[in-house]
């Protein structure tokens, strides 16, 4: 290319994280910590519900993380980690006023304005309640807008079920429908148990009017979709959330490419009918 | 834009010329093969010679480069690194000079990448026309890199006992005439150059036994051909192709501390989705697991996704990854393959 | 508080110890950072108290078993230092012959003197946490495994071959040069160091993770290595693999 | 007259494992034991059925602290099997990575393993909050040497480049300047060591042998020459079987090396002593101040032989270097005529004259070998000092006694790692 033509960039790069300190942070189950973070230039995350941003923990690495909370509740942000590798093991060993830095949000969240008015089918599997967090709350905050929610929810077992003060509120509220299964119970356990595709046994969905928002690890994706589309949903109002291992979150670092397309850049969400071509995606 | 010529013994004066003022890169020789290095008598730059190891990209993007400087406790603002010389590349090919173009389009889409753009655009890419081709594996002329139009601030061309001098730019021009010794074509240079190109296309012979322009529809329609399981059998997941690759441009992102413990950086690497652990995420699942499933992906990104996100095909015909594959995995075959296969 | 580092050996040339001591533009700065408070090849003062273990050596006699066992219920961090505590190394090479015979070979009558069992890598007898591989280990990788385990960071060994480091540094490959390597094999981290030489890869460094090792014998083969020269490649120091296969 | 009995496990600041074992009845020395406790490698088994071309990196790993003189020594046995004569290029930088090694080894002993006992610390360590400058100076010193292994052969701790034949990557013009001068800087840090060495208290002591090394006309031979012993006979590298025996010793089962007498002694010392008139200049002005004097037959001053070896080692590397610059570095292709036969290839490392010898089959396939290892070598003079020096420090205390011997042990520097696949070992 005739370098004349090549854009003027900012020599502020799109590397450089902003700072943000950890504010609280709260133990979820064995596994997973929740934590709260201020930007330190005071300013709000921005988040769309979906969307993700790339932690450092300097000195030990970057890692890309869903973002929890929606963006109605605040200008301090939530993240739900799990303690997998090096960067969310060190988060793990954080105290309040420690300092991190934040790159994003980056990614294309939920389409919260195409769903408004609709009726909302939230479908989480495992970890998946983390990135959909984000948008069942701003859908609760905005309640009016929409028609039916309905919350599924699965784990393994109980002791894996993530915000369970929320999950009780859910549970309570009439305008919910809150459904939750593990696959295998314990003596404490009183709900349905079995894989979360029990669940739709007998749930009413309208095809006209409702759209699906499924997030869970990739198998879970292949039958919980099958159910959507026995339930008539068309395949452009399925939407789901992909894991991959988005290490620079900005386009370049080709680590999270599903056959031709960047999972940051025209992720993590998609819908089923985009996901058809890409067969590398579930 | 003018077209130039420059007698060959002139250009040791030039480019002893160009040293005072650029460090100049260009090919030299390494145990008998050629590499692209910084030149430092202009006796060592090999204009005659081709098909280097690696290609000049490490000058725009470097195997290793420092993004960030930060303090572990986050106690300062985290400083961008961006690094940048003033350069000249003397005697990109036009393969090099097409890849260029590719990498141009990945750094500046969407999310501008400064490291990349502030030491190309401190470069001057003074191109040399091939006059034959490097071997059996290169095959630019079916990938269309035969020749290329822009993406050059000087364009070399031998003709007998001259180069004539295709000038891509005002710099590339302003160079030429700070210098003083290249003169104004003749209608005879032009007539040359027109015989020179014209012989130059003769001597390329085209690998595929196909238009290129079909090869996206052939990848599509082969995703799930056994082909890529005989080659995933073969390959060894070593990475040399991607990583002598000319458009080749995925990196990983690491961080190193000093040994106070306090301070480091942040630094990105040339990374390969060939190696097994390209696609893991951190809670172990590895979305590209199979040998034969990140050779296909390499191949389709290729011949399939760069051309869909940027218009042009991510290989130029250089034939560098065959010449590095030590089980012979060779694009000419593969997509000829595939074409035979339909 | 300073953590406590110890270095012990066992079968072993001790090259990897030294290479501590060759950390000449470094060492004041880790001396810092830690306390190395039992470290026999270059002091004589032994304490007992120590987190971090950097173990050099194979395993070859029955009583070096029980030594290794008490320096794993002391250390929290086990590390394997070098070639053969990490592989059993070049150790390993006799545990292709009778035993027996290789005692008398080298001892001839006093061969019942010798104590020997088939050398092992300390992986075998016990848990190992991080390994610094190579034959000897690189000087800025133990730097670099220090440093991580300082921070609460786990050490991560490259999962890729010397190949791709091969390429980076721009060398022309061995098998290029009428020679034959293990680079497209064998695990990365030495930047190459022994083609950068003009040698070959050895495969010092122990195999990535999930080699293609059967089309890897093809090359070999293609390039003229007989199948016992194929199998001296590899048993020059990632013998005891095959043996757990 | 005293009871002492006595055992030192683990000597430390060596390397290797080696304890020493004292039983003194009514002042007569019942039994006094230097022994090996390293494990046994075996690599003379481990080399047969291994191809020419490997047989110098797997005997590289014997030690790691001597590991440019194993794979010289390897070198030329298998050159000298195959009749090959290598390039005078390939002997110069053979001779200067040797020099490096020497200069590294011997500083390593100097500063990290002898001035910690001269200075009462335990280790380097604390001197370096004690003696910054000293501490600083050893690592400098100990770098260059390094470097010069690095540049010449890629690693200081077991070479790559060298190969039978050459060297698959000589160094560059360059790189050999850059050493050139650093060398040359060298030279006050040199003579600051030599003042630390003169500073430090040595043990008197006498205690004559028979003192082994190589001897060429052309120099102060390192990588060429014939067995010279100071009882004044010479014989050919070839014929080494013929000068140094086995013999089994009385009060011990450990089979000790002696040449002429009961027990020899390689080395620093014994080279000085065999070779002093061949020192450069400035090592020659470092053994007149520092009192060196042939013949020396106090075992305490190897130290100082060792110091002023290191001085002669630099300026061998700055004329090696001269003589490589002067004559141009050339890549010269290496062609190796594999054939059968037998050879012997003998250099001086750090502590003494290594012997390797080997035998081929025509394909170069290595059928039988054997190593001679310079601590091997001194096992019996150590304790024949051990012996002279435990009566005059008899009435000493016990911790006292065991520091002087485990002090007449060090001295030798002894590299057990080496010697156990030779030597015999019993355990306690």
């Amino acid at each position: 290319m005739d370098a004349r033509l090549l854009p003027t960039v900012d020599l502020d790069t799109i590397f450089r994280p902003r700072l943000a300190q950890l504010l609280n942070v709260e133990e979820m189950t064995a596994k997973e910590k929740l934590f709260t973070f201020q930007l330190k230039d005071g300013t709000p995350l921005g988040q769309d519900p979906g969307q993700f941003v790339e932690v450092s923990v300097f000195g030990i690495g970057e890692a890309p993380i869903s973002v929890s909370s929606s963006p109605t509740r605040g200008d301090t942000f939530e993240l739900c980690v799990r303690a997998v590798g090096n960067v969310t093991n060190a988060l793990h060993r954080m105290a309040p006023g420690a300092t991190v830095g934040i790159r994003g949000p980056f990614g294309q969240g939920f389409p919260v304005e195409e769903m408004r008015g609709r009726n909302v089918l939230f479908v989480a599997g495992g970890l998946g309640l983390v990135p959909l967090r984000s948008l069942i709350h701003a859908v609760l905050d905005m309640r009016q807008d929409f028609g039916a929610v309905t919350i599924l929810y699965g784990t393994k077992n109980p002791s894996e079920l993530l915000f369970r003060n929320e999950l009780a509120q859910w549970e309570a509220r009439d305008d919910v429908d809150y459904q939750v299964t593990v696959d295998v119970a314990d003596e404490s356990w009183r709900g349905n148990v079995g894989v979360i595709t029990t669940l739709f046994r007998g749930l009413p969905v309208d095809p006209r009017n409702t759209v699906a928002v499924i997030v869970g690890p990739p198998v879970m994706y292949r039958f919980v979709i099958r159910e959507v589309l026995g339930k008539g949903l068309p395949m452009g109002r399925i939407l789901v959330s992909l894991e991959r291992r988005m290490k620079c979150g900005v386009g370049k670092c080709g680590h999270c490419q599903i056959n031709g397309v960047y999972v940051c850049q025209k992720g993590p969400v998609f819908t089923y009918s985009e996901l058809r071509n890409l067969q590398e995606a579930i | 834009m003018p077209l130039k010529v420059i007698e060959k013994r002139d250009v040791e004066p030039l480019i002893r010329h160009l040293m005072e003022r650029f460090q100049v890169v260009g090919i030299k020789k390494k145990d008998g093969k050629n590499t692209y290095g910084v030149i430092e008598s202009p006796a060592e730059l090999r204009l005659d010679s081709c098909a280097t190891i690696t290609s000049p990209k490490k000058y725009f993007f470097p195997q290793r480069e420092t993004l960030l400087q930060f303090a572990v406790d986050g106690s300062w603002e985290p400083q961008a690194v961006v690094e940048a010389q003033p350069r000249i590349i003397f005697g990109m090919r036009p393969c090099d000079i097409a890849a260029t173009w590719m990498l141009d389009m990945a750094f500046s889409e969407v999310n501008a990448d400064a490291n990349y753009l502030e030491k190309r655009k401190r470069a001057l890419i003074i191109g040399v026309d091939c006059k034959e081709p490097c071997d059996e594996y290169c095959f630019c002329k079916s990938m269309g890199t035969l020749e290329v139009e822009t993406g050059y601030d000087l364009f070399f061309t031998a003709a007998d006992d001259t180069y004539i001098v295709r000038t891509g730019t005002p710099e590339g021009e302003a160079l030429l005439g700070e210098w003083g010794k290249a003169r104004e074509a003749l209608y005879e240079d032009r007539v040359k150059l027109r015989a020179v190109q014209r012989e130059k296309d003769e001597r390329f012979k085209e690998a595929l036994e196909f238009d290129v322009e079909e090869l996206p529809r052939f990848l599509e329609d082969s995703y799930r051909s056994l082909l890529w399981d005989v080659l995933g059998e073969k390959c060894l997941s070593c990475g040399s192709c991607n990583l002598v690759c000319p458009t080749c441009y995925c990196f990983n992102v690491l961080d190193e501390v000093k040994l106070n413990l306090s301070e480091g950086e942040r630094y990105r690497v040339w990374d390969s989705c060939q190696l097994e652990g390209f696609a893991k995420v951190a809670t172990g699942e590895n979305f590209r697991e199979r040998r034969g499933d990140r050779v296909r992906h390499r191949f389709f990104r290729k011949g399939k996704y760069m051309k869909e996100m940027f218009g042009r095909f991510g290989c130029v015909g250089c034939g560098r990854c065959t010449r590095a594959c030590l089980v012979h995995i060779n694009p000419i075959e593969v997509y000829n393959q595939l074409k035979g296969g339909e | 508080m300073k953590p406590k580092i110890a270095v012990f050996e066992f079968s072993s040339c001790e090259g990897c110890q030294l290479m501590f001591a060759n950390l000449e533009a470094e060492i004041l700065e880790v001396l810092g950072a830690v306390e190395i408070v039992n470290f026999r090849e270059i002091m004589t003062e032994k304490g007992d108290d120590y987190q971090i273990a950097f173990v050099e050596g194979a395993i070859t006699q029955e009583s070096e078993i029980e030594r290794l066992k008490k320096i794993r219920e002391q250390a929290k961090v086990l590390v394997a230092l070098g070639a053969c505590a990490h592989l059993g190394g070049v150790n390993c090479m006799k545990n292709y012959q009778d035993q027996e015979e290789v005692r008398r070979y080298v001892y001839k009558e006093r061969a019942e003197w010798f104590d020997t069992i088939p050398a092992r890598p300390l992986s075998a007898v016990v848990p190992v946490d991080y390994a610094v591989p190579g034959c000897p280990i690189d000087k800025k990788e133990l730097l670099e495994v220090t440093k991580s385990l300082l921070l609460g960071k786990k050490p991560s060994l490259p999962d890729y071959p010397v190949c791709v480091e091969c390429k980076m540094a721009e060398n022309i490959c061995v098998f290029d040069k009428g020679m034959t390597c293990l680079g497209p094999v064998t695990r990365a981290g030495c930047a190459t160091i022994c083609p950068t030489f003009g040698n070959k890869c050895e495969g010092c460094r122990g195999l990535v993770d999930n080699p293609n090792v059967n089309s890897h014998k093809q090359v070999l083969q293609e390039h003229g290595l007989s199948v016992q020269g194929i199998l001296n490649s590899f048993r020059m120091f990632e013998g005891y693999l095959e043996v757990a296969k | 007259m005293r009871d002492l009995s006595l055992s030192v496990h683990h000597i430390t600041r060596v390397e290797g494992h080696a304890n020493i074992t004292v039983d003194v009845r009514k002042g007569e020395i019942k039994e006094l034991k230097l022994e090996i406790v390293e494990s046994p490698r075996f690599f003379e088994a481990m080399l047969r059925g291994r191809s020419w071309e490997d047989v110098a990196h797997i005997t590289s790993r014997i030690c790691g602290i001597c590991a440019v003189g194993h794979t010289a020594a390897s070198l030329r046995a298998t050159e000298a099997a195959f009749d090959f004569v290598p390039s005078e290029q390939t002997v110069l930088l053979r001779k200067l990575i040797i020099d490096g090694e020497t200069m590294q080894s011997h500083l390593l002993h100097v500063y990290f393993l002898v001035a910690p006992d001269l200075l009462g610390v335990g280790s380097v360590i604390p001197l370096a909050a004690t003696h910054p400058e000293v501490v600083k100076r050893a690592l400098r010193l100990k770098k260059l040497a390094n470097d010069i292994c690095y540049v010449v052969g890629g690693r200081a701790v077991h070479p790559i480049s060298m190969v039978v034949g050459g060297f698959t990557r000589p160094p560059t013009a360059q790189e050999l300047g850059g050493l050139r001068q650093r060398l040359v800087e060298a030279v006050p840090d040199l003579e600051a060591t030599a003042e630390l060495i003169k500073a430090l208290p040595l043990p008197r002591f006498e205690n004559p042998t028979e003192y082994l090394a190589l001897k060429s006309q052309a120099e102060y031979a390192f990588y060429d020459g014939d067995i010279a012993s100071t009882d004044g006979d010479v014989t050919p590298v070839k014929d080494y079987r013929q000068k140094i025996r086995e013999t089994v010793v009385e009060h011990s089962t450990t089979k000790h090396v002696s040449g002429n007498r009961q027990s020899l002694m390689v080395g620093a010392l014994a080279r000085f002593n065999n070779n002093h008139e061949q020192l450069h200049p400035l090592a020659k002005k470092v053994a007149r101040d520092l009192g060196l004097r042939a013949p020396c037959h106090n075992s305490f001053m190897i130290s100082v032989a060792q110091v002023v070896e290191a001085v002669h080692a630099a300026e061998d590397a700055i004329m090696a270097i001269d003589e490589l610059l002067g004559r141009g570095l050339k890549d010269e292709p290496i062609k190796v005529p594999v054939k059968a036969g037998s050879g012997v290839g003998a250099v001086e490392v750090p502590r003494g004259t290594l012997y390797h010898e080997y035998s081929y089959d025509s394909k170069g396939v290595i059928s039988d070998s054997n190593l001679i290892i310079p601590t091997g070598q001194n096992m019996a003079n150590i304790e024949f000092d051990l012996r002279a020096i435990l009566p005059q420090i008899l009435d000493k205390p016990k911790e006292e006694i065991a520091h002087t011997l485990e002090m007449v042990v060090r001295a030798y520097d002894p590299c057990i790692s080496c010697s156990t696949h030779l030597l015999d070992v019993r355990f306690v």
